[in-house]
């Protein structure tokens, strides 16, 4: 069965996710890597020094391999954390937009519904504040199913709307969901306005007992490993987010998945072939807003805090930047979507900071032309700010930002999903051009 | 559990001091046996202190975290900030460094942004050539307040840029240390003078949180105090970017006397326009940020000149003739002749000062881990040259929190628009009525967060 | 009406009776009554613009008619939303390709089989027992389809990929995925060459006669009607013209007037 | 005069549609040109009208001269203004605008006012039913309304060369007579005519030349007379039998046939 | 149209009254009664509460026409919109407040120009001229190569657009209260014992003059090319439609429409100061409720849309300010969009909408 991914011998099989050995052997060394990233994988480091002798090899690991290394420093734990969250989140936007059809710019504001539930459910009570202390078993789907019953409140109007109408309304949303936490009572749920209130650890625990059954909010260790508070909360999230994307996938591909991609494409001959269109709308919005609310709840766990202005028009906006970016409609293409989104301006930064390390060189000159030290031209100033046009680094990394999505879409406007058919084609018939 | 942690590091304090005297005795004999053998002690003063995360103490390097916003909400603002705070430590550099250690501020943008902000941390709490000792600048209340718990565990010391009346609570952060007043005192101060002057009746308008409540919370306290008249309550109610003609209303239909705003320059000027033509013709003020004097160049112009009282937790550029004011301005003019005429630099200035007197203090302790340097704050007495009233740390935070404000009058004759620090005679049209003054009311209040929140 | 031409007497599977639908001025379809037997090829013809697609519209319960009522064995439909159409057993093709383009050839035929599926998106997405052997099972009836209309080769391709002839057989797969009791095809073949005419001719005949499915046809490739309508109803502006045998709505001038032209009388008479 | 010399067309840099196409539209001709779907004839149309773009399409080698000029690179307006216009394959009307002003588009080009009312006058009595659904929106109109407001939007342009591309579909018998009287009358005013059809029938008896096409190449030409007398045409195209009586449906033999020149 | 509302399906029943349409004369008659009671009551306050609404909703018309021309074109909601608004002013400040041309140190030589009325209202121009040219190059730029590719990835485009653009103001700039020197100010002159802004009357014709100026252009034969443009773009270019250049034409309007919001957002009654600042660009999404109310795609829809929504923060930020409490603080900022949702509620493509063509 090896080497011949094409041949199936039941539908069984050829209905399976990763229908193959080779992709299921791929994807499961993948999620490997994915678990091990954390932690110093004693083969990958020094320590082994028959590797290390090893002429180019022994070069090459150095101080270790920087892949299996290089969340080591915890620096970069923090962003891809917050890649599995927000890929969460977007899971559920992919299914309202992007198989469903409907595009909404009201995400945000079910994730802060999620994140309000959840700190009322988790949190606890004090100064003006409401909260149960219940367990993250009953807070974190508390936050989807809450979310849901918002979104299945609203979907009456939502429903009939097409378009950027829908986007629209449910841009108001989010200026709704932001009033609503500022109002007397909205503020002893979500926490006073500006400062938020304490997000509950993700501790696992039975009932309310003092010791958790498994404890994520502190350093300790597990099974061979000494894990960080950091380390603890990436593993966790990782999980949810892999458990997620498979809800997502499996609904995706059956008869619901097909039902909603139906009314995306021709929502009345959808209709005619006998897929309710107000049903299965109310559906998307619900399980949409679901993914949203337990997104925002983990989103929220991941500052340590809820804050009712965190969930704003520009998370809205990431959320469909990452749709297009990462191509609506696939569950992977959600996930690739959401790590390029948060990661760009990381490498944005990375790329200035070493353009304006170097000096000399083909880069350092390039880099002299174009950054602006204290005394010289350029349009890039190192300093933070320099009067009239000369923009500080950090100006520059969001202008990237902006210029990077317009450049991206004029190139491909079907995301990388359509860099992906593109590249995949021209595979299919190499070695013939056409 | 943050009481405890604040045990903990008193009892660290006290241990190690003993233990920190040694090293600074040892090299006090070393300067008095030979003076011109330099290179051995230094090689001998570096040999006393251990490279640790934001330490380098083969090269001798400090490195100094700035979590500033210079692309989100407030980037005109912390932009400037942050580029005075770069030309202090390059004076101080140029000035052979702190005993010979060179600081190096090591910026990151938060954009504004909660998760931003966590993830520069922890590149700042990493040992890496991000790391730093201690956050001379954490930009922002929310912000701050994600990092307060984490900087805890890493016995970061932590300079908020920030008045939030909570920061002196060593339940809310205990590593966070405020510097000069915060905006509920400074509203008490204000209010009580402009009681005196204009008359008891009181109109309040704020924007909802920590910020704008802090304000209102500190005018209602001096009311309460005074005995003044609260005639329209607008805490919590100015949201920016909504019509403001509710509160417009409230205030207009008040006849207050004076009106105490806690907003930004921008809803300020829509309140103070909007009510003004509709009929209210008492006086204005509010806490530091509400003002900007570019406003004088607008329409606004003459209507702040006869009606604003701008209320300010410092001196103002040129003010005063003290040390730290012309240390500020001459080392301005001198690095950075373009930069455009602001007052903000004196901030700057005042979080330099605590920073480099706290690094003093650390190495005179010959520690200069992120403990020690956390010791240090805890130990000394912020000398801030006349920019502001000296401030510490240590101990009941009743007695160390900073009651005393100031007050200028907003003139517009005098106003320069478009000045760099270099222009001669440049003004931004403040004219010094009083301070640094308490007031009665400050001066009698019992240290509490107004403003409370579960941080 | 109609019934008085019916040779055998049976139960009509559907009855259109009086229905008049208007769209503001115009009237689409004004009194219009016909009824299908089961296993019947009912062709309704006439000018374009005469109603004909209007009235695959009512009945599928896109357009509701001012008057009139429509009885699926008996029972009135008038006012049942499409999808509980559907459900009842009656399927449609669309006279501008209404396939879901960017599904593959395979998920449009399974989307044409919801109906006959019922597990819940709870069950789908944990992919546990019943909701993956319905999968299964639905697949094995699509293939069936598949293997029928001879589109093996396209399977896996999106349709909005597929050439134009393939894409009108996988909504008729679609539409016989539904396991429909009878269908409507509107201009099965327009823009067809006369190979594909030839093959969908074949596979219309095979639906009504191996699969005993009533269909109504709407078309106006005269050949074909002629050819393979068991009866055949003109309209006009909204009304019924003419109803018969192929040969006697052929001969009929009023017909001829409206709708086939001199030109058609002439090629069809010197043809037989 | 049209002529398309040795054209490659390839879409998505992958899909090589056609292969050296080589058709010509003399001055005051109507050319026919049949194939089966998908041989190339929409895209032959989108590469004289310069569309390909659209389609992420290229012309690889070959040329498109129309009155000696390599028009190939044109853009689709400089190409409609020097006087070709196309009726679109699946109508493609503006569903949003009126018919009125479906066919104000269509005379975009035209900056002469009395000619636009001349052309448009004659739109409304070639087609009645246009005529009474003036206001109405586009998008309302049935299938073969559509189709006519389509030939009446070209035909607004007033131009010396027009590319049908299947204007019969959809369209009722007695109609598609008209549609062809229509064409044989424009074209004896002086316009050429490029016409794709699937009914080989109609487009070759008022041809005066005819390509057949098959997978991006022409596989056979001639005078109509000729090609209508071809066993193959008559089989594949007329559906006539040998003996050149027509063929019911009903007795096409139930398993499957091809037949492909090539190959 | 007619035959758009009649006897569609049970879903599109839209033309009876609905449950939405009960609704709506449930909550108006009560709604009217009050405001005829505030009339009498004070009806100076009523008076110049009214006019202050023309004003808001003229500003709204202004920034919505900006949209509907742009969507008109393009089908895509132009997100950039607020940046261009800031842009312009911005422009219109160097202008008269630097005496600058816009972009460089020459001295801009119309504002010398007597009376100063008229030299201000030249230096207007120009640096109108220049918000043409913005849009001219954005279009270029980043419109153009994407005729003919999904329209969603074009709305997100502007969006990126509106990020860079607005670094270049607010921070490369430093737009921080840069006076636009109107020469009628921020004040007014009084009816009885009501005031009324100059900066109302000004908004007012501004916006009737532009509504008249596009609601004329959509008659004429390019406008007409516009919307075929915007509905199919392949089956406009083979009617002989330059593509690029209606493009083209629908930015630089668009920009120019942008640049006058922006110009009457730093007056009465949306700021009071007369100084472009960062927070000019809001005004776009302030009108976006607007735009949707009156339908994305109608002339009419934007003016209507714009004045109703002006009218509801206005009269809901005066006469229900006694109910701060209940309503919580900045109220006001979600009036437009309680109205909208509640307009969308009885008509889905807003009131002058045109629904989407859906006929098998
Ligand atoms: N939704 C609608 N709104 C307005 N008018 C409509 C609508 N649907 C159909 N019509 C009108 O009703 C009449 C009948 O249309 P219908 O589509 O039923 O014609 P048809 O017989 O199918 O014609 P063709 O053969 O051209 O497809 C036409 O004049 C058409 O314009
Ligand atoms: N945009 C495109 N991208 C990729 N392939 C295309 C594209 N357009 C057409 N094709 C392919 O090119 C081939 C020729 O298509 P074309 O539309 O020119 O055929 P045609 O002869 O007009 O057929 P029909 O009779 O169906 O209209 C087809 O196989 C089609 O799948
Ligand atoms: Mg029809
Ligand atoms: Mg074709």
């Amino acid at each position: 069965m090896f080497g011949r991914p094409n041949l199936y011998t039941s539908y069984d099989q050829e209905a399976q996710i990763f229908p193959t050995w080779s992709k299921k052997i791929a994807v499961g060394l993948f999620v490997l890597t994915l678990f091990l990233l954390p932690f110093d994988v004693p083969l990958f480091t020094d320590e082994i020094p028959v590797l290390k002798s090893i002429p180019i090899i022994g070069s090459l690991i150095g101080e270790g391999i920087p892949l299996a290394r290089f969340l080591g420093d915890e620096t970069w734990l923090r962003p891809i954390s917050l890649v599995l969250v927000l890929a969460i989140a977007a899971l559920g936007l992919n299914l309202l937009a992007g198989v469903a059809g409907q595009v909404s710019l009201g995400h945000a504001f079910f994730m802060g519904v999620g994140g309000t539930t959840a700190a009322f459910l988790g949190g606890e009570s004090g100064d003006g504040l409401y909260g149960l202390g219940l367990p993250i078993w009953i807070w974190l789907p508390g936050a989807g199913v809450a979310a849901a019953l918002v979104g299945i409140l609203i979907s009456p109007v939502a429903v009939r709307l097409r378009g950027l109408y829908l986007a629209i309304v449910t841009l108001g949303l989010v200026f709704l969901g932001i009033h609503l936490g500022n109002t007397s009572w909205g503020r002893k749920f979500a926490g006073a306005p500006g400062l938020g209130r304490r997000f509950q650890e993700l501790d696992i625990r039975i009932w309310k007992e003092d010791v958790p059954l498994v404890n994520v909010g502190d350093d300790g260790h597990w099974l061979w490993f000494d894990v960080t508070d950091n380390q603890k909360r990436y593993l966790f999230l990782l999980v949810a987010t892999i458990v997620m994307a498979l809800l997502a996938k499996n609904l995706i591909r059956t008869r619901t998945g097909r039902a909603l991609q139906a009314i995306r494409d021709r929502d009345i001959a959808a209709e005619v072939m006998g897929v309710p269109e107000f049903k299965y709308k109310v559906i998307a919005f619900a399980i949409s807003s679901f993914y949203a609310g337990m997104g925002g709840a983990l989103f929220a766990a991941l500052s340590g805090q809820m804050l009712g202005t965190d969930y704003n028009l520009f998370l809205s906006v990431e959320f469909i930047a990452i749709l297009l970016i990462g191509g609506a409609g696939t569950v992977s293409g959600t996930l690739i979507g959401t790590f390029f989104v948060v990661m760009i301006p990381q490498f944005v930064e990375e790329i200035t900071k070493w353009l304006s390390g170097k000096e000399g060189g083909i880069v350092g000159t390039f880099a002299d032309g174009v950054l602006a030290g204290p005394d010289d031209f350029g349009v890039i100033a190192t300093g933070t700010q320099s009067p009239g046009w000369q923009l500080s680094v950090f100006d520059w990394n969001i202008v990237l930002f902006g210029v990077l999505i317009v450049v991206f879409l004029i190139v491909e406007p079907l995301g990388l999903y359509g860099v992906w058919i593109r590249v995949r084609n021209y595979w299919k018939q190499w070695p013939f051009s056409y | 559990g943050s009481d405890s942690d604040d045990g903990d590091t008193a009892a660290d304090t006290a241990a190690e001091e003993p233990a920190a005297e040694e090293p600074a005795a040892e090299e006090e004999a070393m300067e008095e046996e030979a003076m011109e053998e330099e290179e051995a002690m230094e090689e001998e003063a570096m040999a006393e202190f251990a490279s640790s995360p934001g330490i380098d103490a083969d090269n001798m390097v400090i490195r100094v975290g700035l979590n500033t916003d210079l692309s989100g909400a407030f980037a005109p603002l912390t932009t400037k900030i942050t580029d005075g705070h770069l030309a202090f430590w390059e004076e101080v550099n140029a000035n052979g460094g702190i005993e010979g250690w060179t600081i190096e501020p090591i910026v990151l943008d938060n954009a504004y942004d909660v998760p931003t902000h966590l993830e520069n941390y922890e590149s700042f709490r990493s040992d890496g050539a991000e790391g730093v000792a201690m956050l001379s600048t954490s930009t922002g209340s929310p912000h701050t307040a994600s990092i307060a718990g984490d900087a805890i565990d890493d016995n970061m010391a932590v300079i908020p840029l920030s008045w939030y009346s909570g920061w002196g609570d060593p339940g809310i952060g205990a590593n966070v240390f405020e510097v000069q007043t915060n905006y509920c005192v400074e509203a008490m101060n204000a209010v009580t003078y402009l009681s005196e002057t204009f008359g008891p009746k009181m109109a309040i308008a704020g924007f909802p949180g920590d910020y704008g409540e802090d304000g209102s919370l500190g005018a209602k306290y001096a009311a309460e105090q005074l005995g003044l008249e609260i005639v329209y309550d607008g805490q919590g109610q100015v949201v920016p970017g909504a019509d403001q003609t509710p509160v417009i209303t409230g205030i207009a239909e008040s006849g207050a006397d004076f009106t105490w705003l806690t907003t930004n320059p921008s809803t300020a000027a829509e309140l103070i326009g909007g009510a003004a033509q509709a009929g209210y013709t008492g006086q204005w003020s509010g806490n530091s940020p509400t003002y900007n004097p570019a406003l004088l160049a607008t329409a606004l112009g003459p209507v702040l000149d006869t009606s604003y009282v701008h209320s300010t937790y410092n001196e103002l550029w040129g003010t005063i003739d003290t040390q730290g004011m012309n240390d500020l301005i001459s080392v301005m003019q001198a690095r950075r002749p373009d930069a455009p005429f602001d007052d903000v630099y004196i901030i700057s200035w005042i979080e330099g000062l605590i920073a480099k007197q706290a690094i003093e203090q650390a190495i005179a302790n010959g520690d200069l881990s992120r403990q020690g340097i956390l010791d240090a704050f805890n130990q000394i007495t912020a000398d801030l040259q006349g920019l502001a009233p000296d401030q510490s740390w240590s101990g009941d935070p009743n007695t160390n929190v900073v009651r005393e404000s100031y007050i200028y009058d907003v003139d517009l004759a005098i106003y320069t628009p478009g000045a760099t620090v270099t222009t001669e005679d440049a003004s931004n049209g403040y004219v010094k009525i009083q301070g640094p003054f308490v007031s009665p009311t400050a001066e009698a209040w019992t240290y509490e967060p107004c403003f409370k929140a579960d941080f | 009406m109609s019934d008085a031409i019916n040779p055998i007497a049976d139960i009509p599977l559907i009855e259109i009776d009086e229905i008049t639908l208007r769209f503001g001025g115009v009237t689409a379809i004004g009194g219009v009554s016909f009824s299908v037997r089961p296993d019947e090829l009912f062709a309704i013809i006439g000018p374009n613009g005469a109603g004909k697609t209007s009235i695959f519209n009512t009945i599928s319960g896109v357009y509701r008619p001012q008057d009139g009522d429509i009885r699926w064995k008996g029972e009135s439909i008038i006012g049942t939303r499409p999808d509980r159409v559907a459900n009842l057993g009656i399927a449609r093709t669309f006279q501008n390709i209404e396939l879901f383009p960017q599904m593959t050839v395979l998920d449009n035929l399974l989307t044409g089989r919801h109906i006959r599926m019922d597990s819940s998106w709870l069950a789908g997405s944990l992919w546990v027992g019943k909701a993956k052997k319905e999968e299964m099972a639905n697949r094995r009836k699509v293939e069936d389809i598949i293997d029928f209309l001879e589109i093996e080769q396209w399977r896996k391709h999106p349709v909005a990929l597929l050439p134009y002839g393939y894409q009108k057989r996988v909504e008729l797969g679609r539409a016989l995925a539904m396991d429909p009791e009878l269908l409507l095809l509107d201009e099965p073949v327009a823009g067809m060459n006369l190979e594909e005419t030839e093959d969908m001719a074949r596979f219309v005949l095979d639906i009504q006669r191996e699969l005993g499915i009533a269909i109504i046809l709407v078309e106006h490739d005269m050949g074909l009607v002629m050819d393979i309508a068991d009866r055949v109803m003109v309209l006009d502006f909204g009304q019924r013209i003419s109803l018969g045998t192929p040969a006697e709505v052929q001969k009929d001038p009023a017909v001829i007037a409206a709708y086939l032209g001199s030109e058609f009388a002439q090629t069809s008479e010197t043809s037989r | 005069m049209l002529e398309v010399a040795n054209l490659e067309v390839v879409y998505n840099e992958v899909i090589l549609v056609l292969r050296g196409l080589s058709i010509e539209v003399p001055d005051g001709n109507i050319v026919a040109l049949l194939g089966a779907n998908g041989a190339g004839k929409t895209t032959t149309v989108r590469s004289v009208c310069g569309l390909l773009d659209v389609h992420e399409g290229h012309v690889t080698k070959g040329s498109v001269n129309w009155r000696g000029t390599d028009i190939a690179h044109h853009s689709p307006a400089k190409i409609v203004e020097s006087g070709i216009t196309q009726v679109m394959e699946g109508r493609r009307v503006f569903a949003e605008l009126t018919v009125d002003e479906n066919l104000t588009t269509g005379g975009y080009t035209v900056k002469d006012k009395a000619k636009n009312q001349a052309a448009y006058d004659r739109v409304m009595e070639l087609f009645p039913r246009l005529a009474d659904r003036r206001t109405s929106t586009a998008g309302y109109l049935s299938g073969g309304e559509q189709q006519m407001l389509a030939i009446g939007r070209a035909m607004m342009a007033e131009p010396e060369l027009l590319v049908l591309d299947e204007p019969s579909l959809g369209l009722a018998p007695k109609l598609i007579e008209q549609i062809r009287d229509i064409i044989v009358e424009i074209n004896q005013q002086g316009t050429s005519v490029l016409l794709i059809e699937q009914n080989a029938m109609m487009a070759l008896s008022i041809a005066d030349y005819g390509y057949i096409m098959e997978t991006g190449k022409v596989v056979m030409d001639g005078d109509p007379k000729k090609l209508l007398a071809d066993d193959d045409v008559q089989e594949f195209y007329l559906g006539l039998h040998a003996e050149g009586a027509k063929k019911s449906f009903r007795d096409v033999k139930h398993y499957k046939r091809r037949k492909r020149w090539l190959s | 149209m007619t035959a758009t509302t009649a006897p569609r399906g049970w879903s599109y029943s839209l033309g009876k009254i609905s449950t939405g349409g009960w609704f709506l004369i449930g909550i108006g008659i009560p709604l009217g009664g009050y405001l005829v009671y505030e009339l009498f009551d004070d009806p100076v306050l009523f008076f110049q509460t009214t006019m202050k609404s023309f004003g808001l909703g003229s500003v709204y018309a202004i920034v919505a026409l900006g949209f509907v021309l742009i969507f008109k074109a393009t089908q895509t909601v132009n997100f950039a919109q607020g940046a261009l608004a800031a842009s312009g002013a911005l422009f219109v400040s160097y202008a008269v407040f630097d005496g600058h041309i816009p972009f460089t140190t020459l001295r801009n030589p119309l504002i010398e120009i007597e009376p100063e009325w008229l030299g201000w209202s030249l230096s207007v121009v120009m640096a109108l001229a220049f918000s043409a040219m913005l849009g001219l190059l954005i279009e270029r730029l980043a419109i153009r190569p994407m005729v003919g590719q999904p329209l969603f990835s074009v709305a997100v485009i502007t969006l990126g657009l509106e990020i860079v653009l607005r670094v270049f103001n607010n921070d490369a700039v430093e737009v921080d209260f840069r006076s636009l020197e109107i020469p009628y100010g921020t004040g007014g002159f009084t009816v009885g014992d009501a005031i009324v802004n100059w900066s109302y009357i000004a908004a007012m014709i501004t916006a009737t003059v532009a509504f008249v100026a596009v609601y004329i252009f959509y008659r004429t034969r390019t406008g007409i090319a516009m919307r075929a443009v915007a509905f199919d773009q392949e089956a406009a270019m083979a009617q002989g439609i330059n593509v690029g250049k209606v493009f083209a034409i629908a930015w630089a309007a668009g920009a120019v429409l942008a640049a006058i919001g922006g110009i009457f957002a730093t007056q009465p009654p949306v700021k009071q100061t007369g100084a472009v600042e960062p927070e000019t660009a809001n005004i776009a999404f302030r009108a976006l409720p607007a735009v949707i109310l009156g339908g994305l795609d109608s002339a009419t829809g934007a003016l209507v849309g714009g004045l109703i929504v002006g009218f509801a923060e206005i009269f809901a930020g005066q006469y229900l300010a006694g109910q701060t409490d209940l309503l919580g603080p900045g109220y006001t900022l979600i009036v437009p969009y309680v109205v909208m949702i509640v307009a969308l509620l009885v008509r889905p493509y807003g009131l002058f909408g045109t629904p989407e063509i859906r006929r098998v």
